[in-house]
């Protein structure tokens, strides 16, 4: 359920319920409901569900499971190679 | 697209693939809550990067899918009443009611209109106001601020032509009631990130506590479920249950408290009926009084009565994860798209059309 | 006062439909087979030659949009379909469906519009015919075009002749027409810079054929998009194809469109788009003749004929995984909750 | 369930398409270049053999009519454009347009009727297409239909053919197909024998050209009728035209009809009538060739191409004074005041 | 058919023509009322068959013709609004207004339907009770009792939604203005039958005798017209002026006084503005009080405003008789029956269409 | 004006303004009210206009112009030609 899309804030018009967005998805542009992200501002991405603004992206934790994964490369380069365990090695089927 | 091409990124998914290989010691059985969780696994093939040993059953979070016959009905009939015009999202449409379905219902005549949010029908209440515009509110706490919304801005506007049928359920008490079933098999939930967004991690706490099972906020793209699977073998690896985010970038922990309030200014909790899954209590929501004039039920005075499910269809089973689509006799024989027999396999997002869609089956 | 708008009566045969054809369809259609204004028209075929025949109805709304028209969609659809059987385009029929009410001015753009596609595919409308329906019954106007090709070379270009281990080469990214009509539809409606990518493919069809390419198999990628053209040749062809999903090129703005609105852009239409299928050893050479002549993007080679079952068509996702592409029930309906 | 109406989803280019395809359409129209299921049909041409092609809609109301249906109506029209340019059909492609909620019923009933038609006429249907309009934007189903024959003799047979002193042969009485029609319109219904004279008309041409007359020009007198056909080829062919309104057959009920509705026979539609033009002296033959071969009526010599002028045709009326034949402006209104 | 087929026979019409070549010994000038019968002239070419001394002219008797252009706009205005149903003959869907016709209104969204009878758009207000149904009833005698058959009808079925939109025209009053012209040219007259087999001939004894004018009631047919002339010519060149009947198969005397009942009991006399020729006082029919509820003009509060004719067209003169349509100078150039500039052109049996359609033109 | 067309009776049914006939015009039918001909019987021909039956057709005058052409032609077989008038022949064009 509940396809949101991440789009950029163009500009902004309206207040209150009524307060709208224009915002951009890869180039294409959708009116967009703001009443729910007061907080969003010009340029902010916002995550987008049937025309309402849920959330405005936060850029930081985006880049978090990013660092994770450069941590565990580090770690494995200085680790040596985890057990085998029972199950299957997870490569696709060609 | 920026915030989505990243999270789908090969390299980054099979280092989340192998480090889950890595930690997993033992069988685990997930459950994704969430329809476009299912349709995302399913596309991209995420289960197939897992190892044997982490099953994903598929959870009850289409809204489409377990929207109850008799409201199916109920917008088949409002639809076609003369000047009533229906208007519902694309995925709705072919959800079979008890004889018929929407889109079958407009071939023969009723006024049906796919939009794209419940204020392009609002708008269309103000823009064409010698008609009764009755949009089909459907969804699960991320869209009851949007549906919360067009009811304010429609009493904002005065609008007497506007009302809504809705079908609004909740994911909480659907996770109660799956971990409650005797004969329960899901471990660990990836909660479903959307819901979260709006509603926050607050209410998952006691149910993980009390069932003793890791919930992770997950997002949607196959970096963000992988990294939600990781999340939740490693809490069951090491023995713990808690709620965690591995969807931090668009959840908090206490979601979005002005979507909260729209949501608690137009709607109240009520018992809903899903399809497949019977009645569960308070996991609806319905309309406060002071709204009760935007009630297409009331408004149209349609009782919305329940209906028995087809015989064959197991979908019940299926939403509550104790099987998996291909398990169910009619799957691609007497049940197809074309002639669902259930409504899994009519939502884009329901399991069973996902697997109908991109899965090999043996041919028809 | 001439009439601005389509009555009844421009259908029924009298006088106005002769206005019609005099005023209209002559001036924009003009060549002797046209004027010789009998039951039909009557063609010479050189000897040897083979015919391709082909037909659609074109039924697009809204009727103008970004990258072309109704007409030229009329044309380029026909053309493209002669193209797809290795046959020169070279005469059209078109047949006209108009709705009662319909703008005169609405009618003579999409005419003229049809003209210049026609020259620019370098076909000829040699016959026609007009019926007007009454309000309610039409949508403006509903244009349905017949072609006759020549087939010049001997092979048979067609599903029959595909192969295990033959290339699929796409000509172009995809997604672009279904999308650009989409953005204008009343409910959904979206601001875009996507433009259709209605364009003729002969050129580029006459091109491999020159350079040498034994192509096996051409189809444009129409209604149904990528997958149900890869499908239907598989099915009909009984092989498998496997393709690979990285490489089929997607421009951002129709991503975009997709994303919000639920919808796979393998399964949306395309206008100027098609794949060819060759003996793989001649791949790079079909792609860079391609690469030269066909109308939009990067030209790749997508993927193989395989063993697989019959009428089976794989993606290897993004991820590396392998899954099915599976026909659509209908059109793709926007999926929003 | 099996789908009993058209749905949008039945012209989506998906799975429900293939299936319209399949279940009705295919097992109908079976033929081989069918079967290829490419994007246009391959056909051989014998060498020396020139084409016919030609196009008609067909948006008939009712879909059922005493004496036929849309569908064979499609065949027959397209087939007989065909045997007026001299001929042999030989291929046709069917292009259809459904509304949604039409019953699957009426479309395989549709389907059925054009396949004995197109039997029945010696022609195969090699390509098509389908499209399904939302309900409100069609008329149950209108059927293009563009066909392909071939003309195996030398000659032109044309408006520009025609050469005063030529005798204007009719195949037939007139007015019983718009009359069988026009009995079933909402507001003007009435009960009647009357039943549409659709019928192919290629047998009657192959008659004639096999028994040596030497055909100028030839058409059927479909909308607009036989006053409309007349008219466009004095006009086309720059020759004036006399006919004689006496010895033009009208049933007594298509009499009937058109007294009571005040409408004139002359441009009532027909379907499987039309004039031939040769040389005078070829008249007498003509007629007993036709009146073997032709669908229909008696077989009557009807006027002359005169030498008045280019694009008149006059008619001598029962009392025996001419007039002017004229073009009608649209289709005809009852006249009832 | 019978009664028509031998009143078409060669022989006997030229054997008619022969006596009235005989007869006549200087010109004359004869008018048929009817737009049928010049209809028939032109189409049989009864006119050539006439001595050169026999002038036919012809008559303001095309209902369609005559009806106002302000009736016309009133007419296009009510099927252009919501629910509201036009029915009406074919001929006047052509009939320009001030701006558009019925077939115009009609491809823009009004709805227009044509039916054959008045008591055809009972049967559909009948069939149809949301809608409302306005017939255009337009005619002379010979309608009006149809006119008021069809309101006896809705009125004894209790109809609330049927009305008509009146344009009823009298023929005596304008036999009467046409005579009392000081520029009129006619002699004689050939009453229009099927007015007289309602109205009887009553009431052309007076104008016969105030103007000494033979009128003849004459039928459609050839040998029906080529009779009634003959029995005019026979009058004249006799010095007689006396009222007869040429068309004694349906036409007595007194009429058809059942017809005349229904025709009184719903309508009385009104004076009328006739296209072309202007208002003529009591030279129409309106409703009666009682009736009024089926009066559209009032039940939708229209006023038929009256508006001036285009400048080029002589329609009146021509439909007094003091021209032929060959006369007019747009005829056939400015003039067509695609773009008419008056109701003659038109309606089939105008006498400029007529003209237009039968007569050789120089091409346009 | 007044279109009107002579069609046979072939059942009736209905009274006062709904009486009615199903009319036969040379082999079609329709529906014609009789109200205002109520002396009109089977198989009588009456003369239809917009529906509505105006008149019953009498035979015996139907005939009566026939009867005056024998008359007239019987006439000029006795009597010597008429004088020529002013007027041209009255033979139609060829
Ligand atoms: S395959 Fe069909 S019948 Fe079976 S569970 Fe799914 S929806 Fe129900
Ligand atoms: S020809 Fe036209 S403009 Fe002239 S009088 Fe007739 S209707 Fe009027
Ligand atoms: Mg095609
Ligand atoms: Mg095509
Ligand atoms: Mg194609
Ligand atoms: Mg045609
Ligand atoms: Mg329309
Ligand atoms: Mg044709
Ligand atoms: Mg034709
Ligand atoms: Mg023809
Ligand atoms: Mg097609
Ligand atoms: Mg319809």
């Amino acid at each position: 359920m509940c396809l949101a899309v991440p789009g950029r804030i163009l500009a902004i018009s309206g207040a209150d319920f009524f307060r709208t967005a224009r915002v951009d998805f890869g180039g294409i542009v959708k009116e967009v409901n703001l009443a729910c992200v007061p907080e969003a501002r010009l340029d902010d991405y916002v995550l987008v569900h049937v025309g309402v603004a849920l959330s405005v992206i936060d850029e930081r934790e985006a880049a978090e499971v990013f660092s994770y994964l450069k941590q565990m490369e580090e770690l494995a380069e200085l680790a040596p190679p985890p057990p085998v365990d029972s199950s299957p090695p997870a490569t696709p089927p060609s | 697209m920026k915030f989505v091409d990243e999270y789908r990124d090969a390299p980054a998914a099979h280092q989340l693939a192998d480090a889950i290989a890595r930690r997993v010691t033992r069988p685990w059985t997930l459950m994704e809550i969430c329809g476009g969780q299912t349709h995302s696994i399913l596309k991209f093939g995420i289960d197939e990067l897992l190892p044997r040993a982490v099953t994903l059953v598929h959870g009850p979070g289409c809204p489409v899918c377990v929207t109850p016959v008799e409201l199916i009905d109920a917008a088949i009939a409002l639809a076609g009443r003369p000047g009533v015009v229906l208007c519902s999202f694309g995925d709705m449409l072919r959800v079979p009611g008890s004889g018929s379905d929407l889109l079958t219902a407009r071939a023969r005549g009723a006024e049906v209109r796919t939009v794209y949010s419940p204020l392009d029908a609002v708008a269309l209440a103000q823009r064409e106001p010698a008609r009764e515009v009755v949009f089909f509110a459907v969804g699960f706490e991320t869209t009851a601020p949007a549906n919360a919304m067009a009811v304010l801005q429609a009493h904002r506007l005065k609008l007497r032509n506007f009302s809504l049928l809705i079908s609004h359920v909740l994911v909480p008490p659907a996770i109660a009631a799956i971990l409650s079933a005797p004969d329960n098999c899901v471990q660990g939930f990836l909660a479903a990130g959307h819901v979260c967004t709006v509603m926050g991690l607050e209410e998952y706490h006691p149910l993980a506590a009390q069932f003793h099972v890791p919930i992770v906020a997950t997002g949607f793209e196959p970096v963000d479920i992988l990294r939600g699977v990781l999340d939740c073998i490693e809490q069951l690896e090491s023995g713990r249950a808690e709620v965690t985010n591995a969807y931090g970038r668009v959840v908090r922990e206490a979601g979005n408290p002005h979507a909260q309030a729209v949501m608690r200014e137009v709607f109240i909790p009520c018992d809903r009926n899903w399809r497949g899954l019977g009645v569960i209590p308070h996991s609806g929501l319905t309309l406060r009084e002071e709204f009760a004039s935007f009630d297409a039920l009331r408004r149209f005075d349609l009782a919305a009565v329940a209906t028995a499910t087809a015989g064959e269809c197991i979908a019940g089973t299926i939403l509550r994860g104790r099987a998996k689509p291909p398990a169910c006799a009619a799957f691609g024989t007497r049940c197809t798209p074309e002639h669902p027999l259930g409504a899994p396999m009519v939502s884009s997002e329901g399991a069973c059309a996902a697997y109908y869609r991109y899965r090999a089956r043996s041919s028809p | 006062m001439a009439h601005a708008e389509i009555t009844l009566a421009h259908g029924g045969g009298g006088r106005l439909t002769q206005q019609l054809i005099e005023r209209v369809f002559g001036p924009a259609f003009r060549n002797p087979a046209l004027d010789a204004r009998h039951d039909g028209a009557v063609l010479n075929v050189p000897a040897g030659v083979r015919l391709a025949f082909t037909t659609d109805t074109h039924v697009v709304k809204p009727l103008f949009f970004p990258g072309g028209d109704i007409g030229a969609l009329a044309v380029t659809g026909t053309v493209n379909d002669l193209a797809m059987c290795g046959a020169r385009p070279r005469w059209l029929s078109a047949g006209f469906v108009l709705e009662e009410g319909l703008p005169m001015e609405t009618l003579e753009r999409v005419v003229r519009s049809m003209a210049d596609a026609a020259r620019a595919a370098n076909v000829e409308i040699v016959t026609g015919d007009t019926k007007v329906v009454e309000r309610g019954k039409g949508d403006g106007v509903y244009i349905n075009t017949a072609g006759i090709g020549w087939i010049e070379q001997p092979g048979t270009i067609g599903p029959a002749a595909v192969r295990p281990g033959d290339a699929v080469v796409l000509s172009g990214d995809i997604g672009r027409h279904g999308m650009a009509i989409l953005a204008q539809r009343e409910g959904l409606a979206f601001e875009s810079p996507i433009v259709s990518d209605c364009a003729p493919l002969w050129p580029a069809v006459e091109a491999l054929l020159a350079g040498g390419i034994e192509v096996h198999c051409l189809r444009d990628l129409t209604r149904g998009g990528l997958a149900t053209a890869l499908i239907e040749i598989a099915e009909s062809a009984r092989c498998g194809i496997a393709i690979d999903e990285a490489k089929v090129a997607v421009t951002e703005p129709v991503r975009g469109a997709c994303e919000l609105l639920g919808l796979d852009s393998f399964y949306v239409a395309n206008e100027g788009r098609c794949v060819a299928f060759m003996p793989a050893v001649q791949a790079d050479a079909a792609q860079s003749l391609l690469a030269r002549t066909a109308p939009g993007g990067p030209v790749v080679s997508i993927g193989r004929v395989s063993g697989g079952p019959a009428g089976q068509v794989t993606l290897r996702s993004v991820l590396g995984v392998e899954r099915v592409l599976d026909r659509l029930s209908g059109e793709q309906l926007p999926r929003i909750c």
